[in-house]
Formats: C-alpha cells, structure tokens, sequence
C-alpha cells in the first residue's frame, strides 16, 4: 500500500501537497478547506506586524498562461492571523505555516516572535518582501547578506519550531542563496515565490493593467524555471525543500519531488484546475507510487538527480 | 498551442454605450457583450486609473450588458463621472447565478435590486411566474421604479416616498399569500437578507441568497471573500447561495473584512 | 494612410517586427524567408569566431506555456555566416542584424570585426553567454561591468554600424543595466533573451529531458515579464529598443510599444503561431493604427508610461 | 485554463513493445501510440541519456508505431542496444506526409524503405493499387524484405544479394512500364532521390520526395533542416516535398548542414 505521509523537517504530512502562501490562506475556515480538500499542510497569507489593505485593483489578473498579482503583502496584521491559526486548530488537524514577512530584520524578528504565540507548525519567512533599509529597497532575498540576517532573527525567535525560508529566484544564484540559508540556521527551503516581476498593458486603453504596474507571475508558465530552481537547491544543501511554482497536475508535482523537493506548493492551480486540484494531484501521486510498488514519495525525493547529464 | 477557450479570468477593455441616470448617484451602464451571463453573477469592472470592483450584471439584452451602480465611495463616484465613449476593463461573468425556478419570490434592496432585476428579466422572458418586492431607503435609490411597477413588483421605502412606507420585509407576508411559492430569492443588505432568511425558514421554504464581500481576484484565489464556517469563496461558489451552504456560514450579519483581511471592529 | 515603416537607430524597418535571433537565423534563404513573410528586419543566429556544434538533443523542447531551448551558443561560426549575410543580400532588402557572442572582451571584439566584413545593418551583441574569465562563468549581462566591457568592446570594432545589446532579465536591474550601456555606447537594446533557464523531468524515466539538464525559456509563458523588463529599460533610458519575449499577437506587439519598443522581436511564436505570425501581426497592428489614425506606430512608442499608476 | 489540446511537439515517453532484428545493425522498434500519423511523417525519438534523433514512421498498426533504424552511429547504436520494455521518449509526429494516391510508384532505398513501406501499407489498407520498387547496398540492409516482396515489391542491390544487381534506378523503366503511374513517391539516399527525379522529370511525371537534413527542433524554429532556395523547413514543409517546391531548392546532392549550421566541405 503506498501512502503519501511525507515528513518535513519532523512535521508529518498526510499529502506532500502544501497549499502556498498567500493563496486562500487568509482565514481558518478557507485553511481548513483546503486541508480537507487534500492539501497536506496549508500555509497562510504573509502577514507583518501590522493590517495592511495594499494596492487597489486590478491586482490578480490572470493571462493565458499564468496569472501576475500585486496583492503585494496585503494582510490583517499578526493579531488578526494568530487568532485565525489558533481557530484553525479546532476545523483541522492537519500542519499549519505561518508565513511572516517584515520590512526590516527587526520587524522579521518581531513578527516572528507574534506567529509563535500561535504555535504553528512551520514558520515561512517570505523574503520576497523589500528591504526598506537596502539600496533601491531590493529584497531581501536579493542578497546574501540581508537573507542570512533574516533567516538568523527569524530562527532566534522561532524557538523549536522549524523554519522555512521562501526564496525568489531574483538573485544572484538561487543554489547559494539556499546555502546561506542553510548555514544561517533554516531547516526547510521554499523555492519559488512569484516570478518576474511581469506586466500587461491593455491597449486600448494604452495603460498597465495593474494598480501597481508590475506584478509577480504564478502559474503554469512559471514551472519549468520553479523546477530548475528546486534542482539548484538541491544540489547545494541537503535541506528539505517546499517546491513551489506552477505545479498544477501529478505529473508536475512528481517532477518537483524528483527534482528534490520533499513537499510541493500548490497557489495558482486553486485557479487552473479548481479547489479538487489537491484530490487530483494526490490521486495521481499515488498511482504513480502504487505502479512501482513505492510505499511513499519519499524515495523519489531527487530521484532525477542520480541520472546526471543526458550524455553518455 | 491552441488558442485558449474563453477564460472569464482575463481582461477585456470596451467602451460604455449609454448611461441611464437613476438619480445623480445611481446610474445604469451599458457595455456591449457577447458574453452568456446568468441572473446572479457579477464582473469585475475596472475603471483604469481608478481601481477594480465587483459589480452585479443587472441585466442582459441585444448584446448589451447592464450594470447599475451606486456611489459610496472613491470607485463608485469616479464611476458616476463615466460617459458613453469611455473605456472601461471587465473580467467575469464570475461566481453562480440564481436557478431560475416558476413561482419564485424575488426580493431585493438597495442596490441588490440589480441582480433581482436581471432575474426578473430572465423569468420573463422564459414566461415563468413570479412574485416580486423592492425595496430602498427612499425613492431616489430605487433603480428601475417604473419597469419593476410594469413588472409587477411591490415596493416600500424607509421614508414612504414610494411604495409602503417600512422595510422590504414588511410584504413579504402579504407576497407570499399571493401564490404558491417554491423558492425566495433575494439580495440587498445583510439585516435584510437574515430577515428574509428567518421568514422562509418559518415556512420551511427553500432560499437563494446573494451575498457581498470584499472581493480582489473574482477568481477564488486571494482568499479575500471567504466565508467563516465552510470557508466558501463567494467569488466562486457565490455570490448566490442555498440555504445548505449559508447554514454552514457562521459569519451571516457580522461586519465584513476590509481590504486587508481584516473583520471591521475585531 | 497608415504604415507599419519603422526607424530603428536610423536603419528603416517596413515593420517593426523582427526575427529574433537564433530563430530560423542560420541561412541566408531562411532570413529572407522570414523578411518576405513580413519581418521589418532579420537577425542571424548567435555566431561566434568558430563553429559550434552546440548541445545533443533534445535541445529544443515546449510545453504546453512556451518553449525550453538548450541550443545554446551552436553556430556555423563567422566565416559561415558572413557568407551567409552577404547571400541575404541578394534575396531581400530587409535590414539584417548579425547577432554576435565571445567567451570573453576579446571574442566579443574579433567576432565583430568580423561581422563587420559582411556589413550588417546592425550587429546586436548577445550578452547572455557565460563569461569564461568570471566567477563561476556568470553570463556577461549578469554583471554592470563585464557588460559595460562588451559594449564598449563591440562598439569600438563596429565602426558606423549601429550597436544594440541584448539584456537578459536575469540581472540585478535590466533598466540600470541598459543604463550601463548607453554610458558605453549601445545604439539600441534589445530586451529580453529567454530567461529561467527552466527544466522539465521525463518522470516515467527520472531525468530531465533537456540534454543539458535545463535551458532558457520562450514563448508566451515569459510575454509579461519581457514586457516589464522593456517598460524599465525605457524608464531608465533614450535608446530604442527590440521588445522581445512571447510576442505572438498584435496585441502583444502593440503591448510592447507602448511599454517603449521601437521594434518588436518575434521568435518562438513561429512554433505556436507559423511563419504566418508575422503577417497576421503586421496586419493586427496596422488596423490599430487605421482605427485611431494614426500614420506610424512610432506615436504609440513608450505611450503607455504617460498613464502612470493606475491610482488617481 | 482550458486543458490543451494534443501538442505533437511535446514530449511524452513510453516503452518499447518489441522489436525485430533486421540484422545486427537494422532493427524494428514497436512502440504504444494512439497518434494518428500518415506515411512521410517522422518523429524525434529520444533516447534517455543518449541523444534525441528524427526517425520517420515505418507502419502503424493495431495502436503501434514502427520506428526502423540502421545503426550509423552514435545514437543509432545505443539503440541498437535497446530491448522491449526500454523507456524512450517521443516528440511528434512532425512534418508533411506523401498524399496517397492510386498507382504511385514508391521507391525506397536504404533506410528510406521505411517511409516508403508505411506508405505502400496504407495504399494496400485503402485498396490502392501501387508499384513498389526497393533497393539496398546488401540484401542485409533491407528491412521487410519478405513482407515488401508479398506485396509486389521489385528490388536492386548493390552486390546482387537481392533482386537485380545494381541500383534501385535501374527498376525504373520496367516498374514505369508495368502500368499507368500518377506519382513518384520516393525516400532515400540523396544520389538516388536526384536520379529518379531526372528520371521523372523526362516522363513528366509529378513526385513527392522525401528529404533527410540534419534536425534538432522538429518544430520549425531552429533553423536547422532550412534547405537553399526557399528556405523550406524540412521538419515543417516536409519531408515529403513535391515537385514545384523542390524546384526551389538549390542544394539537391549538395553535402548536408551539421550540428552547428556548416555545410560540410565549405
Ligand atoms: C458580488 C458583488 C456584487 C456587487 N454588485 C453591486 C452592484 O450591482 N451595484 C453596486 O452599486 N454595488 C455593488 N457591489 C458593491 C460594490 O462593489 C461596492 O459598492 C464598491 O466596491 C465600493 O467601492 P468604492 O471605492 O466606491 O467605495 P469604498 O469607500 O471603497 O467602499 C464602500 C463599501 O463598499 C464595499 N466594498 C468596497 N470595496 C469592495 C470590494 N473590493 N469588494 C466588495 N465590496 C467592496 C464595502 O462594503 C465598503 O465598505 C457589489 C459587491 C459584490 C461583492
Ligand atoms: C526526417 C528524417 C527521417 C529519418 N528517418 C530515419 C529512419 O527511419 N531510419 C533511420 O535509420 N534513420 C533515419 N534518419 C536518419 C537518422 O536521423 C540518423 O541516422 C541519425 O540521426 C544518426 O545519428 P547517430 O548518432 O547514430 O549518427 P551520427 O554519427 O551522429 O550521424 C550519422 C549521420 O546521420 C545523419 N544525422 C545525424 N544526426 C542527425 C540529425 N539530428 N538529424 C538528421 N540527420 C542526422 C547525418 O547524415 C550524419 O552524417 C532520418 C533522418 C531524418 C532527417
Ligand atoms: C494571489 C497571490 C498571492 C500571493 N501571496 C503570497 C504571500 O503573501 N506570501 C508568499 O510568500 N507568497 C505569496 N504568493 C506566491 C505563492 O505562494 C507561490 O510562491 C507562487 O504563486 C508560485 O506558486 P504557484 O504557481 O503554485 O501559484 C502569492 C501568489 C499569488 C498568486
Ligand atoms: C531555439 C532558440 C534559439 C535561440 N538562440 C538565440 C541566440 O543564438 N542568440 C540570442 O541572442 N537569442 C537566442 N534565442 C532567444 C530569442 O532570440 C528570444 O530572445 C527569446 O526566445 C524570447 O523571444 P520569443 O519568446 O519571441 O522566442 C533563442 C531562442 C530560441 C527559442
Ligand atoms: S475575491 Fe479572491 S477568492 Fe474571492
Ligand atoms: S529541425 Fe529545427 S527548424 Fe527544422
């Protein structure tokens, strides 16, 4: 009988399906569906020490291939979410993310000293978010040294609960980047946030569509760089990774555990394949598993890496 | 690859037709549309350097599609200054539409009249019977007054200037004894949406209900209009709810969540 | 009268689409094929001093998005295609780009001089491959510096005929980079290359399909981020540029100007729309044009930036 | 977004069903497909860890593909080594296909009897009557001999040991004889391809012929397969090309592209 338990830095997962930040992970009740729905653990939006109401709309518009947000770091504030992770509690049993973000390294500190009061399972901390103290405000995933200081106050605070650090692939070397991590105290990477930034113009109206011009882009389109990413990854840490990015089908989902990551986000599929996408990526899984007698993703875990280059 | 079949998710730019002034702040707009809408489903309309809000179909007819909006804010206001000839973004239709059923009762208030009216357009035309109540605070912010009188609808307002002078509940009683009635759709304000719910609860008669909350996507991915309880996404599996999936809603007359997720007065 | 006539640093387009290199770009038949089925202009494969035979197959794989190349740098080398570009001549009036690489300051100079013999209108240097003398082999557009180098290496050898370098998006600021050379004076920029790169794992056999592990990404998956990255260009500087990535509609191209393309490149959509795209682009745009009046598409150029943020 | 339809190019694996050993160095691979394929047509068959090449299609029966490669080498050999249940990846089918057509004459030579053989197989399935014609260096290099030879097929070989000593041209006159031909379809060594279509030619006979280039894409972007002239893809526009196109192309018998683009010999 194959099973799709999945254990990540501990946490044990029914499913290695994580729902991504961000994504319907607002309130309790929305959690817990998804859990129940067939994700293995839910992660929820990104939220800072502060509510903020960020940009107007349009600020998730889908294109044929994908979908660009600028909901940027909209969220109710750490008050507001612990209160919806502790409610969440009592609707499912299964793992919970915390997914913090901060606009200086003490604020990644503070928030996360918050998010702990909830006891989450996993704390994320989502470097995508601008650095207000940096050059140009660039992330601080951006940068080696600004992601080692965010992932270290966000370890110091997080106490015994595991931590995640959810990188872009917008750096110098993404690879290197998850090494800094790993050195400076992560236990879990999470490879991809959003890709880009992206734009649509509506030409009629010979404008951005966008409120805020730009924003990231998720979905299909963006699997194969998310993929690539997780590789890089892989092939730089031994940390567990969330693969994260696209990933809408079984097969999708079995090219990031090949391709070495332990669990696999799940965002924009709730939009191209609807809320039974976890049912349908699960049952997919397990077939795959069941016709070659593995009794859990586990082994696949990296599997393609062993292949090496198609050149003999 | 194949071009894409029709994604309701993506942008569409096109320019308004004609404006219907109900009062100075509630007007109609007419945008042409090739798209097959339901009674109950709204857009998103995006009124370029403005922003984007959901807005209920009112109605649908000669490849015009028809929204009826009033200002309450810096959206809806900037929307009063549009004129034929602007452009305006639309995505959608999005979420489900009521099921058009022989002797419903229609109720709607404030600008929930709009989606009640499409439905009430959509039974017309298929020769369906149906009982029909408007109601709003006051004459002046009754869209469609002459129409729905045609139409056969009972009216009441809070100041008497048209129809009784009470809420829209008030005839419910006097609208249910008219026929035989096999379900109540409504929509409006909340107060009155749990009014109305509690009256057909009281004769065990089944209900589809629209509902309002904020909303940033349309297309159920944002989280913004969850509903606590089940965690139903009225962008998607609403706006129009059964009274299955509201008896799971644990939310119903609370203040709604803001823009940044947040429950007004938490 | 509307026409599609386009300046381009000078060089007169009859449209503004341009093949993109490495697309159908290796003979002077092709090119001309190209030119005469509607492109304004043509550019030649990437070619370096020396042939290259480039990466075994599969080197050119879609999916359902756009498409992954690991063709890499193969080419027939300068003397090939200098013949090349001089038959070219023969066949088609259309302007001819001679699209140039090096694996160091040095090859980016010789290849140029030798481009130079066959007298191409423009000689667009690819600045995406890797830079054998840097850290890890970084590709030259990754770094201010080395990018700067090759600039001014190729401007120095290419005597009166106009420069313009092609970004790629994996930088730490296409719109600074771009910058970085004007300062070192390009003539025009062409933005993007593929970006990723992106992989894609054959799950039924455990590895990655492209011979080379992974390759860039084209098509309409990457067409926002290629728009946001010709909207920075043109925020930060005067130059005209090539708007390259995902092209395959009039609308499309027309998203392109107005983000402040001049010309607009169109490479992959021959997979996903035929030869054919070009004409069915010309024609998309020039009603666009006919229905507002306009005689050029040169007044759409940059157009959209004047809307500014979508907040009043 | 709306479930794509079938894209050729995209890769998709499968295993090998079985295989027939022609020779050692000339086999028959049967590989599971529901892909709808006509003769002329090729796919690129890829071997995991080795190199991805295009091979056309040999025959299609009962949901198998008939891929049949002589071993030349580095690619070819590895797939000589490959045996039934062997995973190999497949992108395709790509190209254009001979249209069939009553009494063609089909002339395979070499590997390019493979073609040729899915196309006298699909002439036979459609009642259509054909004259066949094949030749070899040896009788080793033949694939189907007996098969081909049921069906009518005369054959030449370099050194005797099958059919006529000699070379497939030289059937011509005789096979031309036989009947009434509408159409010359040929596939194999260039030389050959150049005497038959003189031969044609002095008849004032149409033909579609198929062309070999070196092929990485199969989709017609890479540039590589683009023959002198008219800029033909010959993974698009052919490799079946009939004779108004080829009387466009100016390298017919010229030493092919390689890898990197070069003519060889320039
Ligand atoms: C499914 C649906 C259908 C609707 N149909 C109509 C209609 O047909 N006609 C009409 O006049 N109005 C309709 N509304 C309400 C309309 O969306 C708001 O009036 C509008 O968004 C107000 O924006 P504003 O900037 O003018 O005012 P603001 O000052 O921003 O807000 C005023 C109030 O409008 C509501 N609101 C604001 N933003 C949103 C949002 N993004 N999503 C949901 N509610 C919001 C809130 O209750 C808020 O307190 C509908 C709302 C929903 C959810
Ligand atoms: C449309 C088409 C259909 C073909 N059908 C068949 C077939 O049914 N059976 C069969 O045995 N062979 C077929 N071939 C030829 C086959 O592709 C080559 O034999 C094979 O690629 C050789 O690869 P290798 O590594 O074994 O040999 P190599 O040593 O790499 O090459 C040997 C020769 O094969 C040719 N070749 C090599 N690579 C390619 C390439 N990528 N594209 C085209 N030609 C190449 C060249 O002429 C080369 O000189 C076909 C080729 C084309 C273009
Ligand atoms: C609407 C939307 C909002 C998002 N918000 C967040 C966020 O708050 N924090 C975060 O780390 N990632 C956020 N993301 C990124 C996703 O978690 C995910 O990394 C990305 O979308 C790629 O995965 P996908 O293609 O499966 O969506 C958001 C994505 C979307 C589409
Ligand atoms: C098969 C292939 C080969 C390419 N080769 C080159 C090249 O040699 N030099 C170069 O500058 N860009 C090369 N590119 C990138 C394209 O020129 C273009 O920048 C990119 O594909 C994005 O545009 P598109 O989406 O229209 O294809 C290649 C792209 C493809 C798909
Ligand atoms: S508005 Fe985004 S989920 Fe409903
Ligand atoms: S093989 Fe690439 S164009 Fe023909």
């Amino acid at each position: 009988m194959s099973s799709l338990r999945t254990v990540l830095a501990g946490v044990i997962l029914e499913s290695p399906l994580v729902l991504a930040s961000g994504v319907l992970g607002l309130t309790a009740s929305s959690l817990a569906r998804i859990a129940s729905a067939g994700a293995g653990a839910v992660t929820t939006k990104s939220f800072g020490t502060e509510p903020r109401a960020g940009h107007k709309g349009p600020s998730v518009v889908p294109y044929p291939q994908g979908i660009l947000n600028c909901v940027g770091l909209s969220n109710p504030g750490a008050d507001a979410m612990i209160r919806e992770i502790r409610a969440y509690r009592a609707l499912s049993s299964a793992p919970v993310i915390a997914s913090v973000f901060g606009r200086t390294v003490e604020e990644f500190g503070d928030v996360t000293a918050r998010a702990r009061e909830a006891v989450p399972d996993l704390i994320e901390a989502n470097v995508s978010c601008p650095n207000v103290a940096a050059e140009f405000g660039a992330p601080f995933g951006a940068d080696f040294e600004s992601c080692a200081a965010v992932t270290r106050a966000v370890k110091r605070n997080a106490g015994p609960i595991p931590v995640a650090v959810k990188l872009t692939v917008n750096c110098p070397g993404i690879g290197r980047m998850a090494r800094v991590c790993e050195e400076n105290g992560a236990d879990i990477i999470t490879a991809v946030n959003t890709i880009g930034p992206g734009m649509l113009i509506a030409t009629e109206v010979c404008r951005p569509v966008l409120s805020n011009l730009v924003g990231g882009v998720s979905g299909p389109a963006i699997f194969p760089v998310a993929l690539r990413a997780v590789w890089e990854v892989r092939a730089h840490t031994a940390l567990p990774i969330i693969g994260t990015g696209g990933v809408c089908t079984a097969d999708d989902a079995l090219q990031m555990l090949m391709a070495g990551a332990t669990a696999v986000g799940v965002g924009s599929a709730v939009y191209h394949g609807g809320i039974d996408v976890f049912q349908n990526i699960n049952g997919g899984v397990e077939a795959f598993l069941a016709e070659r007698g593995l009794s859990s993703p586990a082994s696949l875990i990296g599997s393609a890496h062993a292949a090496g280059r198609n050149e003999r | 690859m194949p071009a894409s079949l029709f994604e309701p998710g993506l942008m569409r730019t096109c320019r308004i037709q004609s404006v219907i002034v109900h009062s100075p702040s509630l007007k109609s707009f007419y945008l042409p549309s090739s798209l097959d809408a339901a009674p109950g489903q709204f857009v998103n309309l995006w009124l370029p350097g403005v922003d984007e809000k959901p807005i209920s179909i009112s109605g649908m007819r000669d490849g015009l599609m028809e929204l009826s909006v009033k200002s309450v804010g810096p959206f809806t206001r900037a929307l009063m200054d549009c004129a034929p000839g602007d452009l305006v973004g639309i995505r959608g239709p999005f979420g489900t539409g009521f099921s058009p059923a022989s002797n419903s009762l229609l109720i709607g208030g404030g600008t929930g009249i709009a989606p009640i009216r499409f439905l009430a357009q959509s039974l017309r035309d298929r020769g369906m019977p149906y009982a029909l109540v408007c109601g709003a605070r006051s004459r002046c912010e009754l869209i469609f007054e002459d129409e729905l009188r045609e139409w056969g609808c009972r009216f009441a307002s809070d100041d008497g200037t048209c129809g009784i002078c009470g809420v829209v509940t008030d005839l419910l009683d006097e609208a249910g004894e008219s026929g035989l009635i096999s379900v109540v759709c409504a929509a409006g304000p909340e107060p009155m949406l749990l009014r109305i719910m509690a009256w057909a609860d009281g004769r065990s008669l089944p209900y589809q209900i629209s509902f309002e909350r904020y909303m940033k996507c349309g297309i159920g991915i944002c989280g913004s209009c969850c509903l606590d309880g089940s965690g139903i996404r009225v962008c998607v599996e609403g706006p129009v709810l059964g009274k299955d999936q509201i008896a799971q809603v644990t939310e119903c007359g609370l203040p709604h969540r803001d823009a940044s997720g947040l429950r007004l007065g938490e």
